[in-house]
Formats: structure tokens, C-alpha cells, sequence
């Protein structure tokens, strides 16, 4: 028996999806209504003026402050999106930022230099996002392991130098572009409609963990957790494996683009979001989170989003700019700290954010244990 | 029922199967034997689709599966098991025997239903774990099921999927002494009934001898024999190829 | 056995990916001749050698002792034990396809030792003649005498040497026996081996294993004289030990295959 | 006729440039399994490194024998991050290839952050020695001496490379590895000394590109590791992982693709071209042109 061995990449560390797993007892009758609590929480969230010294610069309904948590619910679903490939399928996509791009690039051009009504753009914006994901994933879905991951590296490389060159002043290359308010609902411009976009970006996150978690407990996702634990019987099964994969693609794709479009609202395009750190910061999330969870890629996408910006505040403070240098440098760096972070939590908490409250609870029974 | 005509398979120079001829009639319970490295694996791989023949064909039920991918010969009835248990891991023993027969009974492309709503796919899955006794397991993660469990739970997934022709490769390696009784048992309850034909690697020959109704003698990826049990035990050939240099 | 063995296993348990491989093993290598492993396919030969010489996998757990003299063997990393001394001859010869001949070889050579290359040039002149050859085009048995001579090129204190007759054809097997024949008169070696003639000739003691666990061990040609003993421990279906196992030159195999058996 | 001159020659500098990124994490993939996404910081250690010599080291400057010595001393520094990140942080995470591609991805985001906590984030000028701002007249077409220093560098580094992987006994060691590590063990040699060395040459070899690249562009960034860093993953998938050859083969086929597609067509659709090279390749063959296959 010959094997021929293909670099490829090992199944991400398999969480089990919470859903398919034993439940525990305990948390049972209260379980189901906590999303829903955490929901309606973040809805009236803007109406509070709680002012968190530290944590926010302003007052939790001040713009500001909307619009950094209104960034980081769209990270949480991006986040979550992306999980459906990384945690559920065992894809390791690095390509996924791409169809972000395309949502927000997308919606720029299509407001600002085709004049279309915002909802047209947006719609066009993910139509395109999921056709394009489709036909990438058609190509890039043919290899497997590590080549899988280096083609979508180099599909998102694309996306990269089609926005940095410019073509037809379309991206507006390292400027990037700005939306052309005056194509865009009232409700939807000045600082002072910052909480209507905010609103928009928590639905898109509830909107992405609802596909996510209906899509893992519905037929096909069962397949596509046997897809992480082993392709090959999957066909032995006689299910096409490719297509699942595809499918999987397609629909994560599609998602990031619509997400694509509330960050385009926010913030506009600038060609940061081409870049292959964003895609790789993708992964970061999602495994700070925990792969495979339901809530572990939210709650990693967003608080690597709030770290990103937060720490840069942080790195400028007083508390930081009184070390010394060598301290206080990388400190004010996000992506190092971020970095390191993420290295400790590799060593340290394989099963990210998720896997918390499993590791922390002997220890908590220990402490309470004690006199 | 299954057929290979002149099946070959070679890496360089040197052929792992060499131009087999195999016939399993419909019901039939086809044993087959083989030193360490005969080639019965990979010609388990071959005739499911898992690896191409450099030569020869594939036949199940007269036509012509040899350019068919994996998963479409499964649906054509064509099932098998590892050697080394492969089960998905992460989900339960329910889960996996649902998935199986969810992928058998079609409906897998659904993105928006409740998979676990389904009442007539539970149930077949309930009664394939009845059937290898592994009902009380359902809840388990079957990444932590014990090795003979494993098994039974591979065999389970087979059955979700009523195959016509079914392909075990080493049911019994690594199961215990004391489980192989209760595999066979289970072995057996799957062919009796169903007019099913099987295709089994062994090396225990009590086994073998007590399930098969013929034997094949594969060696350095050729077939040597194939014929009744007792005429393959006092084939003079056999005994000093396969068994005389061979345990 | 009065003499101090080179090996002692005690109770050695393997466990790979929750599987009981190995549940308990123990037995004794002779400071001379060739001691062989039988049992019938999967019951953990190859595990056994592997955990002697260290090549566990990642998922693999080991529990038990394994010493050779007073030295313990487990936890130590496959390279010390190697350098100690242990000689490992894998199965499926495991040859640097890509490599020739002579870089095989040179890669087996230690800092520090002068590698026996005229004796192992003696025993395959071959070797010597086809340096330049890339090991991958060898043949099955041409690349056994490489993974066999890659390991006499420094001295050993014992040879563990995996299924060296697996896959040859049958002039070639006796070979491989002549020659394992000539290397077990200077070092001890600890053989696992399909074929029984092979075994015949070459084993002085032998242990069984069956289902992980040892099942007897004693005098090889014992063994194989006791029809109904190796029936039971090894599997050889009904019908006697064939007479190829007892003659002495019995290293024959079929000459013809009958290919339409099933047609 | 000058410019196919021109174009041949500035896409061999690029392919220079990608090869001596590429050999060192076609190596370390091939024997280590690692996919290392912290070989651009190797490069971008080598380039401060240099400019950081240039101007501080004693004895180092941007001129003549100062000059040999500040790329000496950028060289050296990524040889020994390199040295530093397999021991601390790969080497204990031994054959768990995916956690060993996270850490690389979490060090390449952090080191990149280093480099611009520590330098800033913006270009800065690259002192470099006044010839190299000259240009030779090769056929007619005017070549900068940057990009041929470039070239003879990579065709120094690729020569010593193969002559180290054929005639010392630690390139004997690696080709091996490649093949079948644990057989290598098995052999008495601990093969987790290849793997640091292996590291070792990548790192150095980045750190040279990061070094002439600052030479060439007359500017280093922290980011200058990345882009490239993408592109010599192109060039590794394209040559076959593991093969230091095919990475030299690679670099030239996608550094002419990439140049003559640019200059002809327009800027950007090379650079499109080389992607979708990329994924034909992948079609055709998984494993890449020379892949590593392992015989048994």
C-alpha cells in the first residue's frame, strides 16, 4: 500500500458545535433565551448615556462610541461567516476578506460612481459577492489542504491590486473612496444618524448567527461536520463532497459581502480591507473566539475589532507614554499586542474564548471548595 | 452483482493489483485472504472509486462504474468500511448514523430545515443502532467511543445506507477476543435476510470460515484462488503460497 | 534462560489515537541470535518495534518499561537510542528514493566512528557497485540490502528488523535470510517475520503476540514443530504446517499463479 | 529590443528577490511541514537591520567595505530571529502543523507591529552605496546596478544553496528529511537540528532580499515583507514545496510573467497573470511542479 503524501493541512482543532453536543442540564431552561437577552440589550443600548471611563471615550450613546461598537458587531458576523468555513467545514480559507472587499468596494462604486439608490447597490453589492464566491470556490474548491489555503491567498491577493491600481479611477486606489452622501437615505447620513447604522450592523450580526446556526442544524450542516472530520467517508456516504464545500463557500462569501455593505456605510472603502492582514486577522478572530462555536467567533471578532481601535487610544494614554520606550511603542501597536495575544491563546487556550467556561470551572469548583 | 474485469493497479513498476477478475453474485458472501501487503486494500479502494486503475473495469450490476467518482458509485449501492475506523468524530453516535441515512435517503442539499425535525430519518437511524446494538450509545461523542463500539458504529453507518454490495476491509482488527463473537453475530444479520452481497477482508480464518461462502486468495496483488472454503484450504497451491509463507 | 537478556519488555502498553494496541507485553530478546515476533496481522508487531526504538506517534501513549541492559529505553528520542546502539531495519525498507546509493549510506555514518564499509560491501557487493544509482530505482530486494546495510555500517548492540522479506520475490527472500543469517552471528536481532520458512531458518526463540497481549514464547523450531500450537497461535488455517516450513531448503514459493481462479 | 532586455533583467531581479524569499520557505515546508507567514518579518528584520548598521554600527556604513558589513550584520540579525522563532515558538509545537501556522500567522501581524512601533510606519530612505544608483549598459538596454547586484546575489545564494544540499552532510540530512523524516531519526541523526538550520538559511536568505530589496527600492517599510511574502508563496506552490530548484524555476517563470505582462498589457493584469498561473498549475498538478511526493 503506497500512500502518496499531499501537503495538507490538518482539520482545525474540532470544537463540537454546542448544538449537537449533550447539553448541560443546568443551563438548559435558561439557555435558549440568552441571545435573545443579549439582543435586546444591544438594541436599547444606544438609548443609555452610561458613561464608561476607560472603556469608551464618550458616553454609550455618543457617535463615536456607536460607531466603534457598530464596526465590531459587523466584525462579529464577519467573524461568524468565516467560521462556517474554518470551524464547521475545516476549510482554511485565506481568501475570505475578499468578499468583504467586494461588499464594500461594491456598494462605494455602485453609489458613488454609478449613482445607484443605496438598496440596488447593496443588492447588486452581494448578488455579485456570492456569484464571484461561487466561481472562485469552483476553481479553488478542486485542491485541498494547504493548496487550498494558498489559492484563496492569491484570489484575495487579486482583489488587493485590482483596488490598489486604480483601473479607471473606479477604487481610488490608496485613498480609497468615500460614499457619495447625496445617493444615500437621510436616515443613513450625519453623525447624528450614526445610531440608525449601528442598528443596521447589529442586525447584520443577527442575521449572520441566525443563517450560521440554522444552516449547522439543518441537514446540510450535518454533512458539513462530517466534512471537517473526514472527507473521504463523506463520499463514501455518497455525498458529493465538492459540492457541500461549494455550497459552504458560496453562502460564507455571500455573507461577507453583506457585510461588506454596513461597513462600507461606516466607515467606506479604503484598501485596507484587500489586504491579506485582514484576512489573516479573520483567522485570528475566529480561533481567539473558539472555532466551531456558536458564539466563540462573534464575540472574538468583536473583541479583536474593539482591541484594534481601543488599543491605539490605549498606546497614546498617559498610563502607556510614561514607560519607557521599549514598552511603550509596541504597546501602542494593536496588531502586536493582538499578535501575542493570539500566540498566548495558541499555547494556552486551544479552544479560544468558547472553551472558557469548560476550563475555568474545575478551577472554580477548587477555589469555592476551599475554607 | 459486482464484477472487476482485469483490475490493475501499479505505482512505477510495480503492481499492487495485479489483473483481478472477481464475480460476487447477488447474496454472495465473498471472504478474501492475503499476506501483509497482498493488495486487498487496495483493490477495496479501486472498486469504491478511492483511488483510478492504471487498467481494467469496474462493474456493478453489468455496467461500467470505473470512471465514477466515490460518492456516485455509493449511490449505486456500492458501500464499505475502513480498515482503520473512521467515524466523524465530533458528532454523536445519533448523529453520525443520521447523517449516513440522511445521505442515502437524499435531502442533503437543505440549508433551511431542521435537520434534527426529520422523524423518518431518526428512525432509521434509531433501528441501524439497534440492529449493532449501540442504541444505549446514541448521546456519545463517537471520538470517544471504545474501539469494538467503533466498529459497530461503522457498521451502523453501512447499513443507514442499505447498500446491495457491501465492502469491509479488517472489521475485526483490533476489536478484542472477547468482541468478536458479537461482531460476527452482527456480520452475519446483515446478509442473511436482504439478498445482499459482501466483500470482506479477514485475517482471523475462523471467521472467515464460518461467514464466507467463498474465499479469495490475493497474493502480491494477484488473485490466487477463489473458490469454496474447502477447496481453497486443500488447494495445494494456496497452502504453500499464502499459508506456508504467511501466518 | 540463565543468560542476561539485551532487551527486556515489561508490560508495555501502547495506546495510538484510543486504540489498545499493545496491552501488556512482556518478554526477553537473547543477547545472541535471532529472536522473531510472530502473530498474525495487526496484533502489534510493527507497534512493538516502533515503541522499542522510540517511533510512537504524536497520538501515541506508551506505558511500561523497555530496557536494554541497565539502561531504560522509553522516553529517550529515537536518535539516542539509535546512536546507543539500537539498529532499526523498517518495514517496507524506507529507502531516500532520492538519494543514491552511496548518500543512503553516507547518511547512516556517526561523528566520532569509522563505518564497517568493507563489511558491509562484503556482505552486498552490490552496494558498492550501484553507489551512484538513486535508491528509488532499485529493486524490492536491492532496496532491502540497502535499509539492511545503511544500518551494519556502524555497530549495534541489537538489530530490530521489520518484515525484511515482505513483498520480495521468492530467490530474493532467501537472500535476505542468508545474509540476516550471517549479520545474527555477530549481533543480536529481533526479527518480526511473515514467513514461516524464513523463520525456520533463522529463529531461535520466539513470542507470539496475539490481540496485543504475548501468548507464548520459547523455542522457535519448538514452535513450529507443534502443528496444532502454531495452528492455534499463529492462524494458519486447517491443514498442517506445510512441508515447505520443515525442509531446510524450503524457501520456494508458487511458481505459477493461478490468475482466473475466480473467473 | 532594449526594452525585452530591460524587461528580461528587471523581471530576473524580481525573480531574485521572490526566490530567495521562496527557497527558504520551500525548505522549511518541505522538511518541517511548516507553512511560515512569519518569513516576511525575516525579511523586514534584514532590511532594518542593514539600514539600522549603515547608520549606527562602528564600522559599518553605507559605502564600500561598511556597506558589506551593514547587509553582513542585516543578514546575520534575521538569521537569528529565524534561529529564535523555531526554537521558541515552532519547535514546541512540534508535527501540530495547524496550531505552528497560527503562531506564524499571529508573529507575522505582531513583528510587522514591532517593526513600525519601533520605526515608524512610514518608507524610510535606504542609505546604500553611490554605485548602486548607477545603471550599466548590458545590450544596449541601461540596468540599474541595484537590480544586478540583486541577480548575482540570487545566483550565488541558489548556487552555495544546492552545492550545501549536495556535498555537506547536514544538506544530505535535509534532502533526506524531506523524504522521510522519521526515518531520518531512525538513522541516529537528530533531524531537529535540520530543522533550526533550515530555518536558519531561510531567515538569512529573507533577510538578504530584505537587505538588496532596500537596496534596490532606496526605501524599507514594515510592510515590504508581506506583498512579497504572497508572491513567494506563489512561487513555492508553483516549484513544488520542498524543492529549491523549482523555486528558482518559479521565481524566473512568475518574474518575467509578471514584468513583460505589466509593461504590455497593464500595470496590475502581470500580476493577475501570475495568480491565474497559480491556480492552473494547482488544477493540473496539486502537488506543484517538482512535488513532494513521497515514494515508499
Amino acid at each position: 500500500m503506497t500512500e502518496v503524501k499531499s501537503p495538507e493541512v490538518p482539520a482545525p482543532p474540532a470544537a463540537v458545535p454546542d448544538e449537537l453536543t449533550p447539553g448541560h442540564a443546568r443551563w438548559h431552561g435558561l439557555r435558549p433565551y440568552l441571545p435573545l437577552l443579549a439582543l435586546v440589550v444591544a438594541v436599547i443600548l444606544p438609548y443609555s448615556t452610561v458613561n464608561l471611563p476607560g472603556v469608551f471615550e464618550g458616553p454609550l450613546n455618543s457617535p463615536g462610541t456607536l460607531q466603534l461598537l457598530a464596526i465590531c458587531l459587523v466584525f462579529g458576523g464577519l467573524a461568524a461567516g468565516y467560521d462556517l468555513l474554518f470551524g464547521r467545514t475545516g476549510m482554511l480559507s485565506f481568501g475570505h476578506a475578499l468578499f468583504f472587499a467586494v461588499g464594500v468596494y461594491g456598494t462605494a462604486i455602485l453609489v458613488t460612481k454609478v449613482g445607484l439608490p443605496l438598496w440596488q447597490a447593496a443588492l447588486f453589492t452581494v448578488v455579485g459577492g456570492t456569484i464571484l464566491a461561487a466561481l472562485l470556490g469552483a476553481v479553488a474548491l478542486r485542491t485541498v489542504g494547504i493548496a487550498f489555503a494558498m489559492v484563496t491567498l492569491a484570489f484575495a491577493q487579486v482583489g488587493a491590486i485590482l483596488v490598489a491600481r486604480n483601473f479607471g479611477g473606479l477604487t481610488g486606489g490608496e485613498e480609497g473612496l468615500t460614499l457619495d452622501v447625496s445617493g444615500l437615505p437621510s436616515a443613513l447620513v450625519g453623525v447624528a444618524n450614526t445610531v440608525n447604522l449601528y442598528w443596521l450592523a447589529l442586525a447584520y450580526l443577527a442575521l449572520v448567527v441566525f443563517v450560521v446556526h440554522r444552516v449547522s442544524m439543518s441537514p446540510t450542516g450535518r454533512v458539513l461536520a462530517g466534512l471537517r472530520d473526514d472527507e473521504r467517508r463523506i463520499g463514501v456516504l455518497g455525498l458529493d463532497p465538492y459540492r457541500f464545500k461549494l455550497v459552504a463557500f458560496t453562502l460564507a462569501g455571500g455573507l461577507a459581502s453583506a457585510g461588506g455593505v454596513v461597513y462600507s456605510l461606516l466607515v467606506g472603502a479604503s484598501p485596507h480591507v484587500t489586504s491579506s492582514e485582514l484576512t489573516l486577522s479573520l483567522l485570528v478572530m475566529v480561533v481567539l473566539g473558539g472555532p466551531g462555536t456558536r458564539w466563540g467567533p462573534v464575540l472574538g471578532g468583536i473583541l479583536y475589532m474593539y482591541l484594534d481601535h481601543r488599543l491605539t487610544a490605549f498606546g497614546s494614554s498617559d498610563a502607556v507614554n510614561s514607560l519607557p520606550a521599549f514598552l511603550s511603542h509596541p504597546l501602542s501597536q494593536p496588531l502586536f499586542v493582538l499578535g501575542t495575544v493570539f500566540i498566548l491563546a495558541v499555547y494556552f487556550f486551544p479552544g479560544g474564548l468558547a472553551s472558557l467556561r469548560t476550563r475555568l470551572h474545575p478551577l472554580l469548583t477548587t477555589l469555592s471548595r476551599r475554607p | 452483482m459486482l464484477a472487476t474485469r482485469g483490475l490493475t493497479w501499479r505505482i512505477g513498476e510495480v503492481a499492487i493489483v495485479d489483473s483481478v477478475y472477481l464475480d460476487l453474485a447477488p447474496g454472495e458472501f465473498l471472504g478474501v485472504i492475503g499476506p501483509n501487503g497482498a493488495g486487498k486494500t487496495s483493490l477495496f479502494n479501486l472498486i469504491t472509486g478511492l483511488r483510478r486503475p492504471t487498467d481494467g473495469r469496474v462493474l456493478l450490476d453489468g455496467e461500467d462504474v470505473t470512471e465514477l467518482p466515490t460518492h456516485k458509485r455509493a449511490r449505486l449501492g456500492l458501500g464499505r468500511t475502513f480498515q482503520a475506523s473512521s467515524v466523524f468524530g465530533s458528532l454523536t453516535v445519533r448523529e453520525n448514523v443520521r447523517l449516513a441515512v440522511q445521505a442515502h435517503r437524499g435531502g442533503s442539499m437543505k440549508l433551511w430545515r431542521r435537520a434534527a425535525a426529520d422523524r423518518e430519518v431518526a428512525a432509521a437511524a434509531d433501528a441501524a443502532l439497534d440492529r449493532v446494538g449501540l442504541h444505549h450509545r446514541g448521546t456519545a461523542l463517537a471520538g470517544t467511543l471504545a474501539h469494538g463500539e467503533k466498529r459497530k458504529l461503522e457498521i451502523a453507518l453501512l447499513l443507514a445506507g442499505e447498500p446491495r454490495v457491501m465492502l469491509l476491509d479488517e472489521p475485526m482488527a483490533g476489536v478484542s477476543a472477547e468482541d468478536v463473537p458479537e461482531l460476527v453475530s452482527v456480520i452475519k444479520s446483515l446478509t442473511g435476510d436482504s439478498g445482499r452481497s459482501v466483500l470482506m477482508v479477514e485475517h482471523h480464518m475462523d471467521v472467515i470460515l464460518e461467514l464466507a461462502d467463498r474465499i479469495a486468495v490475493m497474493h502480491h496483488g494477484a488473485l490466487l484462488a477463489c473458490d469454496t472454503p474447502d477447496t481453497v484450504m486443500a488447494n495445494a497451491t494456496v497452502q504453500e503460497a499464502y499459508l506456508g509463507e504467511s501466518l | 534462560m540463565s543468560v542476561e537478556p539485551i532487551l527486556s519488555v515489561e508490560n508495555l502498553s501502547v495506546r495510538i489515537a484510543g486504540l489498545h494496541i499493545l496491552q501488556g507485553v512482556s518478554f526477553d530478546v537473547a543477547p545472541t541470535g535471532v529472536t522473531v515476533l510472530l502473530g498474525r496481522n495487526g496484533v502489534g508487531k510493527t507497534t512493538t518495534l516502533r515503541a522499542i526504538v522510540g517511533l510512537t506517534p504524536r497520538n501515541g501513549e506508551v506505558r511500561g518499561t523497555i530496557r536494554m541492559g541497565a539502561q531504560s529505553l522509553l522516553a529517550r528520542p529515537t536518535h539516542r537510542l539509535v546512536r546507543g546502539g539500537l539498529g532499526y531495519v523498517p518495514e517496507d525498507r524506507c529507502v531516500f528514493a532520492g538519494l543514491t546509493v552511496a548518500e543512503n549510506l553516507r547518511l547512516a555514518e556517526r561523528r566520532g566512528t569509522t563505518p564497517a564499509y568493507d563489511k558491509v560491501f562484503a556482505l552486498f557487493p552490490e552496494l558498492d557497485r550501484r553507489g551512484r544509482q538513486r535508491a528509488g530505482s532499485l529493486s524490492g530486494g536491492q532496496q532491502q540490502m540497502l535499509a539492511i546495510g545503511r544500518v551494519l555500517l556502524n555497530d549495534n548492540r541489537l538489530l530490530l528488523v521489520d518484515e525484511p522479506t515482505k513483498g520480495l520475490a521468492p530467490k530474493v527472500v532467501t537472500e535476505v535470510a542468508e545474509v540476516l543469517e550471517r549479520v545474527a552471528e555477530s549481533v543480536p536481532v529481533l526479527l518480526v517475520e511473515q514467513n514461516l520458512a524464513v523463520v525456520r531458518r533463522l529463529a531461535k526463540d520466539a513470542v507470539v503476540l496475539s490481540a496485543g497481549r504475548v501468548a507464548w514464547t520459547g523455542n522457535a523450531q519448538d514452535l513450529l514443530l507443534e502443528t496444532a500450537l502454531t495452528k492455534s497461535l499463529l492462524g494458519v488455517g486447517s491443514g498442517e504446517v506445510p512441508a515447505s516450513a520443515r525442509s531446510e531448503s524450503g524457501l520456494r514459493a508458487p511458481q505459477s499463479r493461478a490468475k482466473d481462479g475466480a473467473a | 529590443m532594449n526594452t525585452v532586455i530591460l524587461l528580461t533583467l528587471t523581471g530576473l531581479g524580481l525573480a531574485a528577490l521572490y526566490f530567495l524569499v521562496a527557497s527558504g520557505l520551500s525548505l522549511v515546508f518541505g522538511l518541517a511541514d511548516v507553512l511560515n507567514f512569519a518569513h516576511g518579518l525575516f525579511l523586514g528584520v534584514g532590511a532594518y537591520a542593514t539600514w539600522w548598521a549603515a547608520g549606527n554600527l562602528p564600522g559599518a556604513g553605507p559605502d564600500g567595505f561598511g556597506f558589506v558589513l551593514a547587509v553582513a550584520f542585516g543578514v546575520l540579525a534575521g538569521t537569528v530571529v529565524a534561529v529564535l522563532v523555531e526554537l521558541v515558538l515552532i519547535r514546541p509545537l512540534y508535527s501540530r502543523t495547524i496550531e505552528q501556522v497560527l503562531v506564524t500567522v499571529g508573529l507575522s501581524l505582531a513583528g510587522v507591529a514591532l517593526l513600525q512601533a519601533t520605526w515608524g510606519a512610514d518608507a524610510r530612505p535606504f542609505d546604500r552605496p553611490a554605485w548602486t544608483r548607477e545603471v550599466t549598459s548590458i545590450l544596449g538596454a541601461k540596468v540599474s546596478n541595484a537590480l544586478l547586484l540583486l541577480i548575482i546575489a540570487a545566483v550565488l545564494v541558489l548556487g552555495g544553496l544546492l552545492a550545501f544540499l549536495r556535498f555537506t552532510r547536514y544538506g544530505l540530512v535535509i534532502r533526506a528529511g524531506v523524504e522521510n523524516r522519521e526515518m531520518v531519526t531512525a538513522l541516529g541523526i537528530d533531524v531537529r537540528k535540520a530543522f533550526t538550520l533550515v530555518f536558519a538559511i531561510g531567515g538569512a536568505a529573507a533577510a538578504l532580499a530584505g537587505a538588496l530589496g532596500g537596496v534596490y527600492f532606496g526605501t524599507v517599510s514594515p510592510g515590504q515583507g508581506g506583498s512579497l511574502l504572497i508572491f513567494a508563496f506563489i512561487v513555492v506552490v508553483i516549484g513544488g514545496m520542498g524543492s529549491v530548484v523549482g523555486s528558482a524555476y518559479a521565481a524566473v517563470v512568475v518574474g518575467l510573467l509578471q514584468q513583460f505582462v505589466n509593461y504590455y498589457g497593464t500595470t496590475g493584469l502581470g500580476d493577475l497573470c501570475v495568480v491565474g498561473l497559480l491556480a492552473v498549475v494547482l488544477l493540473l498538478r496539486p502537488q506543484g511542479l517538482a512535488g513532494k511526493v513521497a515514494t515508499a
